[in-house]
């Protein structure tokens, strides 16, 4: 284990920023964003989560990925270069960092999607651990383990320290890289570093979603859930709006958009939502008419139809965003709850 | 936005919407009596004053133009009794949110021309590219994709 | 508060086993006391175990929920009879949809009324109790100032208890309110069969403690440029989700021209400045004279962007421009845009001749 | 603009009315119980005042023999109230130093035993700054 | 894809001196929908025309774009050149490279590139054309007439004498309106019941006329051409078709209370009553507010004296419905209230008349048998003051801002016939200008002065008192010499103004036709076509659309009825095909479109619908192609763009915006 003062955080930040671009979390516009790192920002390393989850790191919300236009009467078509590889994260809790993983079984699966995959390759992910999180987290639910999450690099801050335990081989490089600027932990370090997470974890028991379990839930219960008549009732109060989806780390469903400058057309990709009604729209119309086959269509694909095709993992990651954003609140607690999803 | 390669002068572009009845015809009457007014300025013809959508105003200015300029019947004399009136509050509400927006408030205007007024016609054209022209191009209010 | 629950709770029961209406429009619990949900209810036990609330955290307008409520029960009523006639029996036997039983807040009302006027929702259909309100709070705002992992929220009267996993804190509710309620326009309602208010105030009181055009006149006296900044800082945080839309209750269109490829304007997300903008103007613009500042817009975006500031824009150049005007004041109204005086509406160059910059 | 249009066009402003709705029927005149009595009528104040002369309405008796009674705001059917226009010129003499009409000393000889307290406070107002 | 055609147009050298033809040819030429292009020196010729026909058929074009002078010049004419190679006619835009380009532009490269611009923003339109075909509808053949006063009843025998049904609905019992309580008319002093009664009878025996007097219109619906109005025929009480007007009852009538309106309220007349001998249609009518029937259950006098048989007191109003092709308008005027004028005495005195009241004092028909008298004792007076513009030229509020335009004449008349009758009264006039622009109508004014000796004095009246005598003094100034006038008379008379009758608001909202601010009803041009309503269909005659004298009004009424035959001369309307129109999908029924029409012509409908797999009824607008003329109002009052213009859609105009800022 590696450990930094806080003060000299921004010296590593610096440094790492000469070789490769850095986003991590920093107050910005009086909301806490994943931000590129530039000489002056400083790391909010209180804040818990970032408005929008750092999916748009590799999974941006608007990208152009083709231009085509007319000369006379031949059609030319001028590609677009695939974007530069390889960032830092910093910062990343250990929702957010599960999050890219249900990504790239997504994106990464044959075919691979060229542009993401791009940004994912050679980009180092790290993580820091929760130690005080909110009434809205529920990721232990899901097997993250908050207090030591994944990533190539997990942190830990201690007092005015901060501690770097290397998880990959890719981590190991890059802090290796960075040698000089950290020094070795001691071993009473070691013990300070496990009291935080054992402090940490009594708080998580506590939590008011603590005894949320996904009993019930798995790749297999398609035809039991899918006519259930409490879709009905859980549906009513959603407007639609599509904020869950937007703020959701896994979230990965787009549309493709063009757009005429005049000369040419911009051919781009954007996040959708499930939850509009135009989500899918074909020539005969929509398979989802109404809004509860919508806000079913959310959920099973989280809770059902993900874990069916990626060995039962869930593509929840129990961040909590959608708990906190939806402005009519309902939310996929209350949707595993309605289901039988609660231990109490 | 057009750059006269020659000269490098900033030439505006200017979407002017007409209705049919009275200052299109004031702007062929205009014509008619050779009174001449920039280049610049180039004409659509709609029904009524009425038929411009506040939509069409923000594309031209999406597509690249730098004013965009509204001219209808003298208020009273729509041929179509009312259109105008209805006109007259959607732009002066559009006018005013641009102008909330910070964008310049001189790159849109209203004018009601008649049949009769070919001179006032060009009078406005001319006085009104010429305040665009002092006012360059449009940045504020132009989507970055269309620029050349 | 618990007061009015149970006055509320007991006359929903009441017409609902009378059969006087056939669903009852409310608010649920969750799961931290302040995420209420809008919800419908259809029998009377379902009100009876408690799922039913109503407190300082129903900022919803339910007026919105009418249109879609009413109209599925209308579907279901004409799906049933069409059945019924294939099947050869009189479709005429097949009882109608009933009334719906809606709780609205002294300013949903005025969405109400808008909704009647532009016949959104039919009035034979709807029974409209209005429920007293002394302002709402914002769990955004609470959580802004420090609470976090809160589990219970307690009213008690003018202050709200708040209980966490880390310690106890106590607000004022008058610094935690929505901003719709600081600025609220009073507490009358405007359309209502029934009212339910157990301590009325007295008439003109509890308008909001801030004036409502505060904001817009704050930025009407900057400079152009410091507007444009303002709002290029505001708009750039846009996501795009179209929530403001979703949830307002004068956006209400069968198809959105900004979800409609044909319009000219459709798209999903912002790539430029310009798209930022373009929505929102169009947005604003489309609602002018209709939007009645229920606040939603603003409440609902998950980027804090102050949308009401747009909406209330174009309210004050109405007052100002055409005489004051209150969308949702009395059903029927004639709104400003689809209204003209001839002899002494402004000229749209006064927005040149107002002073400032 | 020489100053007699100035300060007329003043006075006018002051009186917060508009000379130029007069067509000139001449009903303030027909109306007014005064008319007798006066030098300059109220058709001529309004017409004088409308066409920017206001001397020789400086100089006029009228203004003190006006009664304010607004027969004339009441019955013009232009609403140009012929008696503001007085009161504005009236205002603009008395506003004047030693411009006054009536001084308190003289005041006692005309006192009538009826006269009921405010008309001579009305008095002062009008003919006394 | 398209197969767009454009043809650029010299105009001999007024274009080509400015514009390259055949760059904008070569340029237009790289436009992937355009197929063909050419140029010419005269577009407009035959061969030019033919060179376009060739083209369309030669090249399977499905739109052209002609480059040429201004669309008002000679858009229809390219429209059927079109229409004559197969090609629909609305598949033709027009760039206006002459007026608009060309002629006002000096520099070659300047006016080259705007003509290549103008050019491809006519050819993204055209692109977006769909071919429309213009609507028919059915014209019946029918006209109503709403007012049987002079205006209506000229209007209704000009219609009739043309061949069409003509109905009148008349709200009064009687036909005949103002001019048939008029004693003379100016400025040739004849007789007005001689000249307005044979009309009335003329219309009687119309076999084209038919006459509903004492009947109101109910409700309006429809369209130009195709109207259904419902008419109320309020019960008289007297069956008309029984009724022989001999009037018996109405001498036999017990109650005396009733105001007589035809003569202006000056004497009463019984509960059953004719307003006037030669009234038509002539039948008694009872007045069951002041019939001793209709109050007690008694009486019947009126019954029993009826040889007839007429008298039903069972009667009810009847409600019947009639279809019309055009309406007119001809509801004519009031006198306005002048009670508000207090200083005149009115309602003090009962020697201030109106001057309608004093027309009915000189008729021979009238109260006094035509014997000037005042009608406070009945004797002869020997002094008459008329004051003028009584509520005329007022924006105090008391009266009307408006010149009402008949006074000075009809009191020049008044003032004339006097002094002519009873040399021994003298006459005094208090004006404030005199305005006789007319035929003969000022030689008329100066004869009231020169020959008369009326007393004509400018200033108006400031006041009417009743003086110690028992008389009437008024207080005036005149001034001319700027002196106090006190002048003791024995009457006086009021130039009332003249104000729309009151019914027409409700009219012209059943209509839709618009009202001005003082009610008085708005033509469809103020110069160009001052006989139309902005509503198709309806037309306006007499004074209901502006003060008005008889000779004005006649001729009015002929013009309209001249507008009507034309109207129904025709067996189809074709209608302009560049209408409104909704997309059922998308509509919300929120009524904002319907607010901005200003011709009526959306209304809603409930509907079913299919709008992306969900069956649902719902409120859709729709547009009634044969009222909507195309100005668009509604296509942006509809927040969804549901709303769109054949011809000018919200795609065309925006694809124009496109190619111009491109």
């Amino acid at each position: 284990m590696k450990k930094i003062a806080l003060s000299k955080l921004n010296e590593l930040f610096a440094a790492i920023a000469k070789d490769t671009e850095l986003h991590l979390p920093v107050n910005f516009k009086g909301e806490t964003v994943f931000k590129k790192w530039t000489e002056g920002d400083n790391y909010a390393k209180d804040s818990l989560k970032t408005v929008k989850s750092p999916k748009d790191l590799f999974f941006p919300q608007n990208e152009n990925i083709s231009n085509f236009r007319k000369e006379g009467n031949k059609f030319i078509i001028d590609p677009v270069e695939l974007p530069k590889s390889g960032i830092v994260v910093f910062g990343v809790r250990g929702c957010d960092e599960q999050s890219f993983r249900v990504l790239d079984n997504v994106f990464l699966a044959e075919p691979v999607d060229t542009f993401y995959e791009a940004r994912r390759k050679n980009s180092v992910i790290i993580t820091a651990a929760c130690t005080k999180p909110s009434e809205s987290c529920f990721c232990k639910t899901f097997g993250i383990d908050p207090t030591d999450p994944a990533g190539d690099v997990t942190t830990w801050i201690v007092d005015d320290n901060m501690f770097f335990a290397v998880k990959t081989e890719k981590g190991e490089a890059f802090l290796a890289k960075y040698a000089d600027i950290f020094t070795e932990a001691e071993e009473d370090d070691t013990y300070r570093v496990e009291n935080v997470k054992y402090l940490a974890n009594q708080i998580f028991a506590k939590l008011p979603l603590a005894d949320l379990t996904t009993e019930g839930w798995g790749g297999d219960k398609t035809d039991e859930k899918f006519d259930d008549p409490k879709w009905q009732d859980l549906s009513t109060a959603c407007l639609g709006c599509g904020t869950c989806t937007f703020v959701c780390p896994t979230c990965q469903c787009y549309d493709i958009r063009d757009y005429n400058t005049g000369n040419q057309i911009q051919r781009s990709r954007c996040w959708d939502s499930c939850m509009y009604k135009d989500f899918t729209m074909c020539a005969h119309g929509t398979a989802r008419p109404t809004q509860k086959e919508r806000y079913r269509q959310r959920f099973m694909h989280k809770l059902v139809y993900y874990p069916a095709n990626n060995d039962g993992m869930f593509s929840c990651v129990g961040c909590g965003r959608c708990v906190d954003k939806c402005p009519v609140q309902t939310n996929i607690v209350k949707v595993i709850k309605a289901f039988g999803g609660d231990k109490k | 936005m057009q750059v006269n390669e020659n000269s490098k002068e900033f030439k505006p572009l200017i979407v002017a919407f007409c209705c049919n009845w009275c200052s299109y015809a004031g702007a062929d009457l205009a014509g008619t009596s050779r009174l001449s007014y920039p280049a610049d300025v180039k004409i659509i013809r709609v029904p009524c004053s009425c038929r411009v959508n506040p939509m069409f105003i923000l594309k031209a200015f999406e597509k690249g133009a730098d004013g965009v300029i509204m001219c209808g019947c003298h208020p009273g004399d729509c041929h179509y009794t009312t259109g105008n009136y209805y006109a007259r509050r959607r732009m002066t509400l559009l006018f005013s949110m641009l102008d909330y927006l910070g964008v310049d408030k001189e790159r849109v205007r209203v004018e009601w021309v008649s049949a009769a007024e070919g001179q006032r016609f060009a009078m406005v054209m001319n006085d009104f590219a010429k305040k665009i022209t002092e006012l360059g191009e449009n940045v504020k209010l132009g989507d970055i994709r269309c620029k050349k | 508060m618990q007061e009015i629950t149970g006055l509320m709770v007991k006359r929903a029961k009441e017409l609902l086993e009378a059969g006087e209406v056939q669903r009852v429009i409310g608010w649920t619990t969750g799961d931290f006391c302040y995420d209420v949900t809008p919800a419908v209810f259809t029998k009377a036990e379902d009100l009876e175990e408690g799922k039913f609330v109503y407190n300082s955290f129903c900022g919803s307008n339910l007026s919105k929920y009418l249109i879609q409520t009413l109209r599925n029960d209308i579907n279901a009523v004409n799906t049933a009879k069409a059945m019924a006639a294939r099947k050869g029996e009189n479709p005429d036997d097949i009882p109608g949809p009933g009334k719906t039983l809606v709780f609205l807040k002294p300013c949903d009302t005025y969405s109400f009324n808008q909704l009647l006027t532009e016949h959104r929702i039919d009035k034979s259909l709807v029974y409209v109790i209005g429920v007293a309100c002394r302002g709402m709070a914002d769990i955004e705002k609470i959580k802004l100032m420090g609470a976090s992992g809160i589990t219970k929220v307690i009213d008690a009267g003018d202050k709200l208890e708040v209980k966490t996993i880390y310690g106890d804190k106590s607000f004022d509710k008058k610094d935690v309110l929505l901003e719709k309620c600081a600025c609220c326009k009073g507490k009358e309602h405007k359309y209502a069969d029934e009212v339910i208010d157990p301590e009325p105030l007295p008439e003109g009181e509890g308008k909001g403690p801030m004036d409502r055009m505060a904001g817009v006149t704050m930025l009407e006296e900057m400079t152009a440029e410091e507007r444009y900044a303002f709002w290029n800082d505001q708009l750039s945080r846009c996501i795009k989700c179209y929530a403001c839309r979703n949830a307002c209750p004068a956006c209400t269109c069968m198809k959105c021209v900004f979800d409609n490829p044909r319009s000219g304007v459709d798209s999903k997300a912002n790539v430029t400045e310009f798209e930022e903008k373009m929505y929102h103007i169009i947005r604003a613009f489309h609602v002018a004279g209709r939007c009645t500042d229920c606040g939603e817009c603003s409440r609902v975006c998950p980027q804090g962007i102050p949308l009401h500031l747009l909406n209330r824009k174009f309210i004050k150049d109405i007052n100002e421009f055409y005489g004051d005007y209150q969308a949702g004041e009395a059903e029927g109204q004639r709104a400003p845009l689809v209204n003209f005086d001839a002899e002494n509406d402004v000229e749209p160059s006064i927005v040149n001749e107002k002073g400032g910059n | 603009m020489n100053n007699e249009k100035a300060l007329a066009e003043e006075v006018v402003s002051f009186s917060g009315t508009n000379p130029r709705n007069c067509m000139k029927c001449g009903k303030c005149s027909a109306t007014c119980p005064t008319f007798e009595e006066m030098d300059l009528h109220p058709h001529e104040f309004v017409s004088y005042l409308a066409s920017g002369r206001i001397e020789k309405l400086l100089q006029s008796k009228t203004i003190y023999k006006c009664l304010s009674c607004f027969a004339c705001v009441e019955r013009c059917p232009r609403g140009v109230e012929p008696s503001r226009l007085i009161e504005a010129v009236r205002d603009s003499v008395v506003g004047q130093k030693g411009a006054d009409y009536l001084s308190p000393d003289r005041i006692p000889e005309r006192l009538d035993p009826d006269l009921p307290q405010q008309a001579i406070t009305a008095a002062f107002r009008k003919y006394k700054k | 894809m398209q197969r767009i055609g454009v043809f650029v147009c010299w105009c001999g050298s007024n274009i080509a001196a400015t514009v390259d033809v055949d760059r904008v040819v070569e340029a237009v030429k790289t436009d992937p929908n355009v197929v063909h292009a050419e140029n010419y020196q005269y577009m407009c010729s035959e061969a030019g025309q033919k060179l376009i026909r060739d083209a369309i058929t030669e090249h399977q074009l499905t739109g052209i774009v002609v480059c040429s002078c201004s669309p008002r010049m000679h858009e229809q004419t390219f429209r059927k050149t079109a229409e004559a190679a197969g090609l629909n006619q609305y598949m033709v835009e027009i760039a206006n490279i002459r007026e608009q380009c060309s002629w006002i532009h000096k520099d070659k490269d300047e006016g080259t590139e705007k003509a290549i611009i103008l050019a491809r923003a006519a050819i993204a339109k055209v692109c977006l054309n769909a071919p429309l075909q213009p609507g028919q509808s059915k014209v019946v053949k029918r006209a109503l007439i709403i007012g049987g006063g002079i205006a209506g009843i000229q209007s209704a025998i000009d219609i009739a004498d043309a061949g069409y049904k003509v109905d009148i609905v008349e709200r009064t019992p009687t036909i005949g309106g103002k001019m048939a309580q008029l004693d003379k008319t100016f400025p040739t002093l004849d007789c007005a019941s001689c000249i307005v009664t044979p009309k009335m009878v003329e219309c009687a025996q119309h076999p084209n006329i038919t006459i509903y007097a004492y009947s109101e219109v109910e409700e309006v619906k429809g369209f130009v051409g195709n109207f259904n109005v419902k008419i109320r025929k309020k019960a008289r009480y007297v069956d008309e078709t029984k009724c022989t007007g001999c009037a018996v009852c109405t001498e036999k009538c017990p109650s005396r209370k009733g105001r007589n309106e035809f003569n202006c309220g000056l004497d009463t007349r019984g509960a059953v009553y004719i307003p006037f001998a030669q009234a038509i249609p002539n039948v008694a009518t009872i007045d069951a507010t002041n019939c001793l029937h209709f109050k007690t259950g008694k009486c019947g006098i009126c019954a029993k004296n009826c040889s007839a048989n007429a008298i039903d007191f069972e009667q009810k109003d009847e409600i019947f419905e009639e279809q019309y092709g055009a309406i007119v308008v001809a509801t004519g005027y009031q006198i306005s209230d002048v009670t508000k004028f207090d200083e005149y005495q009115y309602t003090k005195h009962p020697d201030v008349v109106t001057s309608l009241e004093l027309e009915r004092l000189m008729n021979a028909a009238g109260p006094s048998k035509g014997v000037l008298v005042k009608p406070s004792d009945g004797k002869h007076p020997h002094d008459i003051v008329f004051i003028q513009c009584v509520g005329s030229r007022d924006i105090s509020g008391r009266g009307k801002c408006y010149c009402s335009k008949i006074c000075c004449m009809y009191t020049a008349k008044h003032a004339m016939l006097i002094r002519e009758k009873y040399p021994d009264v003298n006459v005094h006039v208090f004006y404030i200008d005199v305005r006789t622009p007319g035929k003969n109508f000022d030689e008329f004014y100066r004869r009231a002065v020169e020959q008369y000796n009326v007393d004509y004095i400018k200033g108006m009246v400031g006041k009417v008192y009743e003086n110690e005598k028992g008389g009437l003094t008024v207080q005036a100034v005149d001034l001319i010499s700027n002196e106090r006038v006190m002048l003791d008379t024995d009457m006086v008379v009021l130039a009332a103004a003249i104000e729309p009758s009151d019914g027409v608001k409700h009219i012209a909202s059943m209509l839709t036709a618009s009202i001005d601010t003082n009610n008085f009803l708005t033509e469809a041009h103020p110069k160009l076509r001052p006989v139309e309503s902005p509503t198709a269909g309806v037309f306006l005659s007499g004074v209901c659309q502006g003060p008005k004298d008889i000779p004005e009004t006649v001729s009015q009424a002929g013009a309209a009825a001249v507008k009507v035959v034309g109207l129904l001369a025709k067996d189809y309307l074709v209608t302009n095909p560049c209408t409104a129109h909704t997309d059922e999908t998308m509509c919300n029924g929120c009524s904002s479109c319907e607010r901005v029409c200003p011709y009526g012509a959306i209304s809603y409908i409930d509907k079913e619908v299919m709008d992306k797999g969900v069956r649902e009824v719902r409120r859709i607008a729709q547009v009634n192609g044969a009222l909507c003329q195309g100005c668009g109002a509604c296509t942006v009052a509809c927040p969804s763009g549901a709303m769109d213009l054949k011809g000018f859609s919200n795609k065309q105009i925006m694809a124009e915006v496109d190619a111009i800022c491109k």
